[in-house]
């Protein structure tokens, strides 16, 4: 089962867009209103870096079901600068000096399952997964 | 609290619950975290909350601001709790700060001159899984022999620093001295012997090469075996050598022994975190890594190590488990 | 979120709301710590206050609730922040095993054996600020000599552990070597010189005993002066020389003075930690550490120097705003 | 000006009957709810160390008036074991091992100052003072 959809994200009402497209989603998928809201922050924040640091790029969503488990995931992609240092842009902290991958420890929180995949000058692409418990 | 906080969330919270649309959250979020980087508590939001509720409607009924105190009152916990946060993330900082410069004066208190022998290139990488290194790297020069200690001291910070600089200050005083592997083996392990408690261990492995003989010789502290690459064969041969860890007992005797390298021929000596490197499939098999020696075979030595690191490294996913330290000595092609 | 906590939530509410008394916020408050300790985030006590409203409730106006979506929303951040504290926490934990990890090795691997000379009576003590002492004392014993280098180091933590650890071994290194205290210094100096960048001073004062001229002589690296006392006079005379602080200068030249040791005479080395005390008032003044030491001269070395630290440890409400340290060498009355 | 009352701890309830007095004083000194609730708060965690560790105690609470500014004063005093090491109590991560002293850096963070005054075997008072802003 693989059901889902995309939004570009260019200008900042894409923003909005991806959240209200996850937001529903998540809503169908069955999560209340508190998983709703983190799944909603989780989107808002790689919309987020997308918007500041690569440009553009997408988000996809899938709602998804494994082993009787059912959940939703969020493919955030862009072509943008890449990161450099993915160790450092995963500790604690170094979502206070902003930047490119500001924020991820947060996400990663927010979500169940997170992984992320970077080359510096070819782009960043984030796989995020929530399951309904 | 000020007065244009509360008229601002009133004016966001206002839109939504005309609409209740995606993009006054959106706002309302951002708005949000402004509020926590100007420390505005849980316990303050309620408060910024209720007042900009009344304003809007001042005729709900009684329950539900009796309802926001009481909330009120249950967020003073965790107002608390996030003013401990700050005051952690300053103190996380300062102790960051203290690395750096620990690192720094580590790097220079303990740095080491690269040999450089007649007939033998030299290649090495080091690099920490964490911050502060806890391999190390010391390298002895005496005229016509160029020597190398690989070590993999205990833990990590402090003790594996003090711990290196009783090996460099230890190595420092050898200069003159017989510097055979098994005598300096010896010599360092009485320093460590005398100076550690017993839960500490250093493993250590020790090369000396001769530019007269092309003489390898080697001893080992219970550390990892060296390979020794044939260029005539092509294969690998395991260099190990018996002996305790260092500091374990006072009068260990450590065996030596020797390997003539020809032209092309190298030595690859290493710690743990290279021999141990896991990804999420177990570990790295040793022939694995022999194959990606062999790949450079024809390379400098300082190749071949950075090679080794930035294959190891990217097969775990760029999360080293263990510090990690490759020196090759490699016989030069005339 | 558990059924049960909603319930017990709302029954505390509901109490709150009929009566609002101080003794359900109460029992509210001290349940909102199990929530925080249940690692409950914030966004979930609004999203459990909306229920248990809901459920007290039902006849609300919507606004109320729409108001409550509205405010999960804005604590989706708070919640974030929460979450980063415990991962923080645990870190700082990880830390602070490390750190007494390290002050045990450091106390293992640094110390030094207190002086055991005829006619000598020696007394010390050495307390950090924080955790890990930048101060450092290490005794050299030699027959009918005793010696005792004070030294303050700089920074805290690993680059001053790895400071302590070049005097340590560079001081193990002179065991049988002319230990005159100009000596002394000058090869301390050296070896500090010649591992440490320029940002890296460590001041050090040397005194040594001879125990058949009843001789103290010494010499300083930049350091507090010493004070000796006369039982004579009663009257304290300050012990200063010239000289570099370590590690500035390689060819630094160090003065060395003497003074002969009456009976019942002392002399204290000290570290600014101890004549830079702070009060809310300012500077301790040296006359009040001297009548300290004079009110204490009929009593050993040590209570002298468990004396002094208790009173100025006192004065300053327990914070010392600097490592303390005092070494008293003291010849005995016969 | 000096206006205050006490309450003496030794039950459970004293510490409700502490926090009414607070929560009472510190309206009248004109502070808001959110303040009224952290000096509440405040009193609420002296009273009760003073319950768990010291058996019985008093605490006092007086309005006080300085240089134009007007505040709260809460004075926390027991005969209890007293506290043995006070660098450590004050030091934040404490507050989670429990004991006697536990959530001082707390009360301090709730109010604006802080003094405390222990001596083993004779017992602690804690000094602590909010103003008016
Ligand atoms: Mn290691
Ligand atoms: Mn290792
Ligand atoms: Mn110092
Ligand atoms: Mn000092």
């Amino acid at each position: 089962m693989n059901l889902g959809s995309s939004v570009e994200i260019i200008t900042e009402w894409d923003i909005v867009a991806a959240r209200q497209l996850g937001r529903n989603e998540a809503k169908q998928v069955g999560f209340g209103t508190v998983d709703q809201a983190r799944i909603t922050t989780a989107i808002s924040e790689l919309a987020r870096n997308i918007y500041l640091y690569a440009g553009k790029g997408k988000i996809e969503i899938e709602r998804i079901s494994e082993a009787g488990l059912v959940g939703i995931k969020i493919i955030a992609s862009d072509e943008g600068p890449g990161i450099p240092d993915l160790r450092k842009v995963m500790e604690d902290g170094f979502t206070t000096s902003g930047g490119l991958g500001a924020g991820m420890p947060g996400v990663k929180r927010l979500m169940d399952e997170f992984k992320v995949i970077s080359e510096v000058g070819e782009g960043t692409t984030i796989i995020t997964t929530k399951w309904l418990h | 609290m000020p007065q244009e906080v509360t008229k601002q969330y009133k004016e966001i919270m206002s839109k939504y619950l005309e609409s209740q649309s995606e993009e006054d959250l959106y706002v309302g979020q951002q708005f949000s975290r402004r509020f926590i980087e100007k420390d505005i508590a849980p316990e303050d939001v309620i408060s910024i909350h209720k007042s900009a509720l009344f304003e809007l409607h001042p005729n709900l009924r009684k329950q539900v601001w009796d309802s926001l105190d009481f909330l009120i009152e249950m967020m003073i916990h965790y107002g608390l709790t996030m003013r401990e946060h700050q005051s952690l993330v300053r103190k996380q900082e300062a102790i960051q700060m203290e690395m750096n410069v620990a690192t720094k004066v580590q790097d220079t208190l303990l740095k080491t001159v690269e040999p450089d022998a007649e007939g033998l290139d030299v290649g090495w990488i080091s690099q920490p899984a964490h911050q502060m290194n806890g391999d190390y790297i010391y390298f002895l020069n005496q005229e016509n022999a160029s020597s190398v200690a690989v070590a993999d001291v205990i833990g990590k910070g402090i003790p594996a620093a003090l711990c290196m600089s009783m090996i460099k200050f230890g190595m420092d005083g050898l200069q003159n001295e017989n510097s055979s592997p098994d005598n300096v083996l010896g010599i360092i392990n009485r320093i460590v012997e005398k100076s550690v408690d017993d839960s500490m261990f250093i493993s250590m492995f020790y090369g000396k090469y001769n530019s007269i003989t092309s003489t390898f010789s080697y001893a080992s502290a219970g550390h990892e075996p060296a390979l020794h690459f044939s260029s005539g064969t092509s294969a690998f041969t395991e260099l190990d050598a018996r002996g305790l860890l260092l500091g374990v007992k006072k009068e260990a005797i450590y065996d030596e022994h020797s390997v003539v390298l020809e032209e092309g021929d190298f030595v690859v000596m290493m710690t743990d975190g290279v021999t141990e490197s896991r990804t999420e499939n177990g570990f790295i098999e040793m022939s694995a890594i022999k194959s990606l020696l062999a790949e450079k075979k024809d390379e400098s030595a300082q190749e071949i190590a950075d090679y080794v690191y930035s294959e190891l490294s990217r097969m775990q996913d760029y999360q080293l488990s263990d510090d990690f330290t490759i020196v090759i000595f490699k016989k030069k092609t005339v």
